[in-house]
């Protein structure tokens, strides 16, 4: 109540002091304003531009680290590991028994994540915990069996095979998912095909490359 | 103790007798905001709807609403681009009323939907086909229209009126009102359609369904019109809602009359084309689909033929008939009457177009499905009654609603009375400061 | 795309309601195969999720001359007024969280783009479509059944019959694994509904194939019906017939039996209209 | 520098256009809806969404009821997910019926019993594995010790399959007769088969050729027999223009399914095969054989005193030209095969209705016909190896059994203020649920000081018992399942674990052979497998290589050759019909609904579902009634149902398809035990009948009970 009593008397005075001079007086307020506006307009702009995305996802290290290149060479190429099956479902993220289709004897190499791998893993024939960076909600469909025979991994993946180390997964927050999907750009910006893998770069690619996007349940399940 | 808040010269009740009353309707918008809170914290299973009943006594609400809530739009188009100028004693009221009607219908959309955090998907993924993406485009640009009328009303505001920013803005906005007033119109005449294509365009529910006329059933149509001729109904009755509570006359008799006129012409023209739709879809839709009229009115508890004659005839020709003639329309309890018949009628229309297209089974094995809305739906349904009580209260009481308030109550003592009463009270606290 | 819509697919459903026993696999087997939840009471069927129910039909006659007749209901997949993919369903949904896939003839529906404002609900007037009014819940442990074929759904959400397409999905998956990707053959794509029914009263496939035994026993008139312009397809089997067809919503599931008052059962007739066209292959439309 | 209100305005302004220009409140938006897809925000709290992985198939049996269906369990990775029917799999061909489909919820049921239980007061304790062998064994040897081993008891739900030879094993090296099965269909076919053509054998009905088939209420298409291979049979009727007449009081789905269904007063059925028995004799319609009855000229003077058609007609309630006609139509067609057991088969049944039923297939000669009834040698293709038993074991073996069937065993149990039986044990059924009255089973249980059960949950027996062995479910075990069930041919399927045990529960067979040995001395003698695998292996050596290549071994298919005796002397002495018990007016009886079970195991989840509201509605049961019977009631009202044995408050539904004068109430429901969404819904209808015994079979008979509604 007093309040309002407050404002409403306070209302009053000023217009009744400021009647002469109303108009010098509105000028300079505006220009407060104004700077007022630009610096709170800078520091929100700013946090939530660079601020924001730092708070929104939490770094998390794989069990220990990957070298693709390495794999690539000794190994082949992606399918050697990641492989359609007969079925023509995905095999994904391999599990232990097809690491230890080579790492079954002794220890190959001698680095750390090697040790950490046999000791934590393999004698506990525990399956590793990878992060997927590339792990897509739980209602999408993703046939790579339609996509491997004429798209290159990369296109989607980047160029992942060339890495020597396993990156920082982040974790969105609130959705839990990989920061891959919407990509590291905050503002949803993309140079490669492979910044982003939301449902709108599916159905870009789809409608460049079939004339339609697709229908909701090609990629929905 | 808010005197210096109250418009001046106008009388208002006490400070403390005011708010007690607030307070009681308070007490009912926070009942309302519990089930509201229930709903969204446990589900939608806290209301009797079910895989019948999608669409139930929210979706009737929420097209009442919007039924009766239309005199906003209309009354500007009259004022501002037909230039009836009497209807600038009621126009500040009818944007209120609007104002409340539609923010009470987005919130009740916004209560109803299951998952309230993808709202915005119908704006986002908007289907264009869909009339409900229509009536949610529709409906939020005009709700920011009638924000945008209502604005100039609030500046008013004895104390914000002072601030010559203010004063500027709201008399400026008066200018250019006939383009908001424009804008309002058009987007209300497509969302009042839309929310009748809701129902026509389900070909799967005879009940509901209308021949089209191009991408339109007849009930865009007719529900356009229906809007535009009970809204003076909702309005002349919320005014005398009002009046009969503050004691005061608020509204000349001319605009009354003139309102009521209009309404009776509406009502009539409107409940002629909605007896050739009925008759028409009796005689030729409905049997095109295999059925015959009174399938939809037999074996079931509610819905009889009882309810057509009275949407039709007795809320419908009556109180057409009853506005249009002069003497019966001048005659303030028939009038009442009218009035009071010719809400119920838009109101059941709209119950109607919703719940009974719900119950009637369609499946020749189907049964009829009748339904009794819970607890929380009411409360939630009731809530923005309330809260349209609370604003249209404060809005009376704090803003220059009714320029008649003052040549209808106390025409001769005008500056007598006014100036000792608000003026003695202001200048002392101006002085000490 | 052209191409594509040359191919396209058209997939349906016929079921022998003579055949049919009522016994309730193909409800279980698809509430099974669909992550769909359970609750402690299901007895108000006005909220139990069944993307398949089974109605319990009557001749209307009293005893000893009752007859009852039990008639599966998935969801129909319409194609709309012509045939043009314009579901009553999903030209509804304000925010395209159902679509028809003019590829297969297959009405989705998207958990994830619902947000639950029940206007297809509305518009279905096979009630087809279920509205998840509670949160699902499973039994500690149960949940270790659930398929990764089918995303479980949320509260607050519309859900129904897919044809179950993640078969339709990993049969196409064999089929590019196979590297035939356009040859998916009859059995590789059949619903849950259909190999679980005991008496072999479903069959499934594509409508749009003769060589598939759905097109087979329905015999799809291609032609709109000359008497209601908005009916495509209806079967050329005097046996065959469809639920509601009159109004036009060209569903792809189609029922078949022997008894005469089941097959007026599938619409709604005028009074004397169902004698005057019952031998036009058991059809429907008005003159 | 005066901060005015207009600077906090540009402040405020600023700050919303710079949060608005900023990426942030598009991200979370869409974050947010995101937000409401994942499985972990939301209440019911998944940890994460259903794992992918490797799709696999493995093929089992089920073993849920007599049927033995083949079963394809699909699994991702080591997880079942969903259970089909197996394809080209002898008895069902891929089909399955929504219990087996369902089957996986039966695992994770909430009721299972997790770990061994002692009873401890009222309340149930975990013990260890060990822990409760040692005590049951204990308590086995001090019965033993006292002289009497022959009051150790056993009910098992069927006398076949290598678990129930384990269990029959160790009652006789022990010392007792005394092992009982459930009433079930496969037991009244041997019962019949022995009454007309000796022991040891039993009946199949071709109902796959058969083109005219009479079935005295036997619900073909609500589980009677094999039920997916009764659906089958059925199904393909429409296509071999076979024709089927249902004889029972309610239009069940057989009756609707049928081209006939023949109105009947409840309990007569046998009159009416009689009575046309008597229009066949007369009319001279009868196979030559017949002649040769062991009865028949005698059976013949008793058929034209007793069942004229008119009199026929009178008992029945069937029109006396009806029955002529049905009789002379059935007599000439090329196929004929009259079937019994009323409902699914497993519940009551009177030796005169079955047998008088059989004896019209005797009459038309279509015994061991194609399309007819097969009389088949029990099956029996275990070989276990002789018993060797001591003195102990073979005096209390040779003593008479305590009663014939489960219910006399009950009843004596009750009657006498001695122990009859000191320890029982019960496995794979539920007669505390299951049985006619099961309040005086359940006081008799009370009665026995000692009581084992086998149950995978805590059913309404396993809540009687005071040591509870966890069984596993059949998902997870392994073992031999026999066909019975009135199939026309001989099948032994093989259930496999598709799933490494849940919890800490065994194989019974596993759990008799730890019990064996823990008794040490002759009787663990007989019992020297390492595991039941190796049990299974060892008995089942005939056909252990098919079993357990194929999955499954065909013992018998086809037409079986060879003379059978007939003997129909029992019929034609004209025993007592069985009447209803009390006298009110009506008469109640069970139905059976292919979606709910009538034995012990309740339905699933799922199953419980799918039932219609005009069965179960909330947690009150829904009872069928013509509404010219139904004086004053009204469709969907709450009314008291009453019959000597007590009161139930149902729900009415007014059918048309029910016969005046009859109420009708599902079996299956109002179980009590921990499971919310399969218990505590409407009431077991097992309650308000008592069983009557048929003199002369010894079989509780009771077709239904007088009853009045109100």
């Amino acid at each position: 109540m007093s309040e309002i009593e407050n404002k409403a008397e306070n209302g009053s005075t000023e217009s009744a002091g400021e009647c002469t001079s109303g108009d010098t007086k509105d000028d300079k307020g505006l220009g407060l304003g104004v700077i007022f506006f630009i610096v709170a307009f800078v520091v929100c702009f700013l946090s939530g531009t660079l601020l924001f995305p730092k708070l929104l996802y939490s770094k998390k290290e794989q069990p220990f680290n990957f070298d693709h290149e390495l794999h690539v060479s000794e190994a082949g190429d992606c399918d050697a590991c990641h492989s359609v099956r007969e079925d023509g479902s995905f095999t994904g993220i391999p599990k232990l028994a097809v690491c230890l289709d080579c790492h079954a004897e002794d220890p190959l190499g001698e680095t750390e994540d090697e040790v950490v791998f046999v000791e934590e893993y393999v004698n506990k024939e525990k399956e590793v915990p990878w992060l997927v960076y590339a792990r897509q909600p739980d209602c999408v469909f993703f046939s790579h069996a339609a996509h491997t025979t004429n798209t290159d991994c990369k296109v989607c993946h980047g160029p992942i095979g060339e890495s020597n180390s396993s990156r920082v997964y982040e974790e969105n927050r609130l959705t839990g998912y990989s920061r891959d999907i919407w990509g590291k750009n905050i503002f949803g910006i993309k140079k490669h095909s492979w910044d982003r893998m939301k449902m709108d770069d599916c159905a870009e690619c789809h409608k460049k490359e079939t004339g339609h996007q697709g229908y909701c349940f090609q990629c929905h399940k | 103790m808010d005197s210096a808040l109250i418009p001046e010269g106008a009388k208002r009740c006490s400070f403390p007798k005011f708010y007690m009353g607030i307070a009681v309707v308070g007490a009912v918008v926070l009942w309302g905001l519990l089930a509201w809170g229930l709903i969204y914290w446990k589900g939608l299973n806290q209301t009797n709807m079910n895989d019948y009943y999608g669409f139930a006594l929210w979706i009737w609400a929420d097209l009442a609403v919007i039924a009766v809530g239309g005199g906003a739009f209309f009354t500007g188009l009259l004022k501002y681009i037909f230039k009836i100028d009497e209807l600038k004693n009621i126009i500040n009221f009818a944007v209120i009323i609007g104002f409340i009607c539609y923010s009470s219908a987005l919130l009740i959309l916004a209560i109803d939907i299951g998952q309230p955090l993808r709202g915005w998907f119908i704006f986002w993924h908007a289907n264009v086909h869909s009339m409900l993406t229509e009536v949610a485009f529709c409906l939020s640009f005009y709700f920011a229209v009638l924000t945008i009328e209502f604005i100039p009303n609030i500046l008013e505001n004895r104390q914000a009126n002072k601030v010559s920013f203010f004063h500027h803005l709201a008399h400026n906005m008066h200018g250019i009102m006939v383009i908001f007033a424009a804008t309002g119109a058009a987007l209300s005449f497509f969302h009042q359609g839309s929310l009748g294509g809701v129902a026509g365009v389900m070909f799967g529910r005879p009940f509901s369904f209308r021949e089209h006329l191009n991408i339109w059933p007849y009930t865009f149509f007719l529900f356009t019109w229906s809007a535009a001729a009970f809204w003076p109904c909702f309005t002349l009755l919320v005014t005398k809602i009002t009046e009969t509570i503050t004691g005061k006359k608020l509204v000349g008799d001319k605009t009354v009359h003139l309102l009521s006129k209009i309404a009776g012409w509406m009502i009539t023209s409107y409940i002629i084309a909605k007896i050739i739709d009925t008759i028409y879809w009796a005689t030729v839709t409905a049997p095109s689909l295999g059925f015959k009229w009174t399938h939809f009115y037999s074996n079931n508890a509610l819905y009889g033929k009882w309810m057509l004659f009275t949407e039709l005839i007795l809320c419908g020709v009556l109180p057409g008939v009853l506005l249009i003639m002069k003497s019966t329309r001048e005659n303030s309890k028939l009038r009442l009457l009218a009035i009071i018949l010719g809400v119920i009628g838009v109101c059941l229309n709209r119950w109607v177009m919703v719940l009974q297209v719900m119950a009637v089974p369609v499946m020749p094995f189907d049964t009829w499905a009748l339904y009794i809305p819970s607890w929380q739906e009411m409360a939630t349904t009731i809530l923005p009654v309330a809260y349209g009580i609370i604003l249209i209260a404060l809005t009376y009481r704090y803003l220059p609603v009714f320029p008649q308030e003052q040549e209808l109550n106390y025409p001769v003592e005008e500056e007598a009375v006014d100036e000792p009463v608000v003026a003695p009270a202001a200048e002392p606290v101006a002085a000490t400061e | 795309m052209k191409q594509e819509h040359n191919k396209a697919h058209k997939f349906g459903m016929v079921i022998d309601l003579d055949k049919c026993t009522g016994c309730g696999s193909c409800m279980v087997s698809c509430m099974s195969e669909n992550n769909v939840p359970f609750k402690d009471d299901e007895s108000d069927k006005k909220k139990s999720i069944t993307w398949m129910r089974v109605y319990k039909l009557t001749n209307g006659k009293s005893f000893p001359d009752t007859e009852i007749v039990y008639m599966p209901r998935p969801c129909q997949h319409c194609g709309g007024k012509g045939d043009h993919g314009h579901s009553p369903c999903v030209s509804v949904c304000p925010a395209t969280a159902t679509d028809y896939g003019y590829d297969t003839g297959i009405v989705s529906q998207i958990y994830t783009r619902c947000f639950g404002c029940r206007y297809c609900m509305g518009a279905c007037p096979y009630h087809a479509r279920y509205f998840n009014w509670w949160d699902p819940k499973w039994p500690e442990g149960m949940e270790k059944y659930l398929s990764p074929d089918v995303s479980p759904r949320m509260r607050g959400i519309v859900e129904k019959c897919s044809f179950c397409y993640h078969r339709y999905q990993a049969a196409r998956d064999q089929a590019y694994a196979e590297g035939d990707k356009d040859n998916i053959p009859e059995e590789n794509y059949q619903t849950a509904c259909t190999t679980a029914c005991p008496a072999g009263a479903i069959v499934f496939g594509d409508l749009n194939n003769p060589e598939h035994k759905v097109h087979q026993i329905v015999k799809p008139d291609p032609h709109p019906d000359p008497r209601n312009k908005h009916v495509v397809g209806k079967s050329r089997n005097p046996k065959v017939f469809r639920l509601l067809e009159r109004l036009g919503t060209n569903t792809k599931v189609y029922y078949l039996s022997d008894r005469e008052w089941v097959r007026k059962q599938g619409d709604n007739y005028l009074e004397g209209e169902w004698d005057k066209i019952k031998n036009h292959h058991g059809d429907t439309s008005h003159g | 520098m005066k901060v005015d209100r207009r600077s906090f305005l540009g402040l405020g302004l600023g700050a919303a256009a710079g949060i608005t220009v900023s990426p942030m409140m598009l991200k979370i938006m869409d974050d947010s809806s995101i937000l409401t897809q994942t499985t972990k925000t939301w209440p019911w709290a998944l940890d994460h969404p259903p794992f992918d992985g490797e799709v696999s198939y493995e093929s089992s049996v089920c073993s849920l009821c007599p049927g033995s269906c083949g079963i394809s369990v699909r699994k991702i990775d080591d997880r079942p997910v969903k259970i089909e029917g197996l394809a080209d799999y002898p008895i069902n061909d891929g089909g399955a019926c929504l219990h087996g489909i369902a089957g996986l919820q039966y695992l994770y049921d909430p009721a299972r019993v997790k770990t061994p239980l002692k009873k401890n007061g009222d309340k149930f304790e975990e013990i260890s594995w060990d822990d409760a062998i040692a005590l049951v064994a204990g308590k086995l040897s001090d019965i033993r010790k006292s002289g009497s081993p022959e009051k150790l008891a056993c009910i098992a739900d069927k006398g076949q399959g290598s678990v129930s030879g384990l269990f029959k094993r160790l009652l006789k090296t022990f010392g007792s007769p005394n092992f009982y099965t459930m009433p079930s269909l496969e037991s009244y076919l041997e019962v019949t088969a022995a009454a007309l053509h000796g022991e040891g054998k039993t009946i199949g009905f071709d109902l796959e050729n058969a083109n005219f088939v009479l079935s005295f209420g036997a619900g073909i298409i609500e589980g009677w027999g094999s039920p997916v291979n009764c659906f089958k049979a059925n199904a393909s009727r429409k296509d071999r223009h076979a024709k089927l007449y249902q004889i029972e009081p309610r239009l069940s789905n057989t009756a609707a399914n049928a081209d006939k269904w023949i109105p009947i007063k409840p309990g007569t059925q046998a009159d009416l095969a009689l009575g046309m028995c008597a229009v066949i004799l007369k009319n001279n319609l009868f196979n030559s054989m017949a002649t040769g009855f062991t009865g028949f000229s005698k059976l013949t003077a008793m058929l034209q005193k007793e069942y004229s058609p008119s009199k026929t007609s009178e008992i029945t309630g069937v029109k006396a030209a009806d029955i002529e006609k049905m009789a002379i139509s059935f007599a000439k067609a090329k196929m004929p095969l009259a079937v019994f057991g009323k409902g699914r088969g497993d519940g009551a049944q009177s030796l005169k209705e079955m047998a008088a039923v059989h004896t019209l297939n005797c009459l038309v000669g279509n015994i061991n016909k194609k399309g007819g009834a097969f009389i088949l040698p029990k099956n029996d293709y275990l070989e276990f190896p002789g018993e060797s038993m001591d003195n102990t074991a073979r005096k209390g073996f040779s003593k008479a059994k305590t009663g014939r069937y489960v219910n006399q065993l009950v009843e004596k149990v009750n009657a006498s203020s001695k122990p009859v039986v000191e320890a029982l044990f019960v496995y794979n059924s539920n007669p505390c649920y299951a049985l006619h009255n099961p309040k005086s089973v359940k006081e008799a249980i009370g009665k026995i000081p000692f009581v084992v059960s086998f149950s995978s949950y805590l059913d309404e027996t396993a809540m009687e018992a005071d040591i509870v062995l966890p069984s596993h479910t059949f998902v997870e075990r392994l073992e031999d399942v026999p066909s019975g069930a009135g199939l026309a041919k001989t099948v032994v399927g093989l259930t496999k674990p598709v799933i490494e045990p849940v919890f800490d529960t065994k194989n019974p067979g596993d759990a008799v052979i730890s019990i064996a040995k823990a008794l040490e001395g002759s009787i663990a003698e007989n019992f020297e497998w390492e595991s039941y695998e190796e049990c299974l292996e060892n008995v089942t050596s005939g056909i252990w290589d098919s079993l357990s290549e194929d999955g499954v071994a065909v013992i018998s298919e086809g037409v079986p050759s060879g003379f059978v005796n007939v003997n129909i002397s029992f019929i034609a002495n004209n025993p007592v019909t069985i009447q209803a018990q009390g006298d009110y007016d009506l008469t109640l009886i069970p139905i059976d609904n292919m979606r709910l079970i009538s034995a012990g195991t309740a339905a699933s989840p799922f199953a419980i579902k799918t039932v219609a509201d005009t069965v179960l509605k909330g947690t009150d049961i829904v009872v069928e009634i013509n509404p010219l019977t139904a004086k004053g009631l009204k469709d969907k009202g709450f009314a008291t149902l009453t019959t000597p044995m007590g009161t139930a408050r149902v729900k009415v539904n007014l059918n048309e398809g029910m016969m005046p004068g009859v109420i009708g109430m599902v079996e299956g429901l109002g179980h009590t035990f921990d499971n919310k969404f399969v218990s505590n819904k409407g009431v077991n209808v097992n309650d308000l009948i008592g069983p009557v015994i048929e003199s002369g079979s010894g079989l509780d008979a009771a077709f239904g009970i007088k009853a009045k509604i109100s």
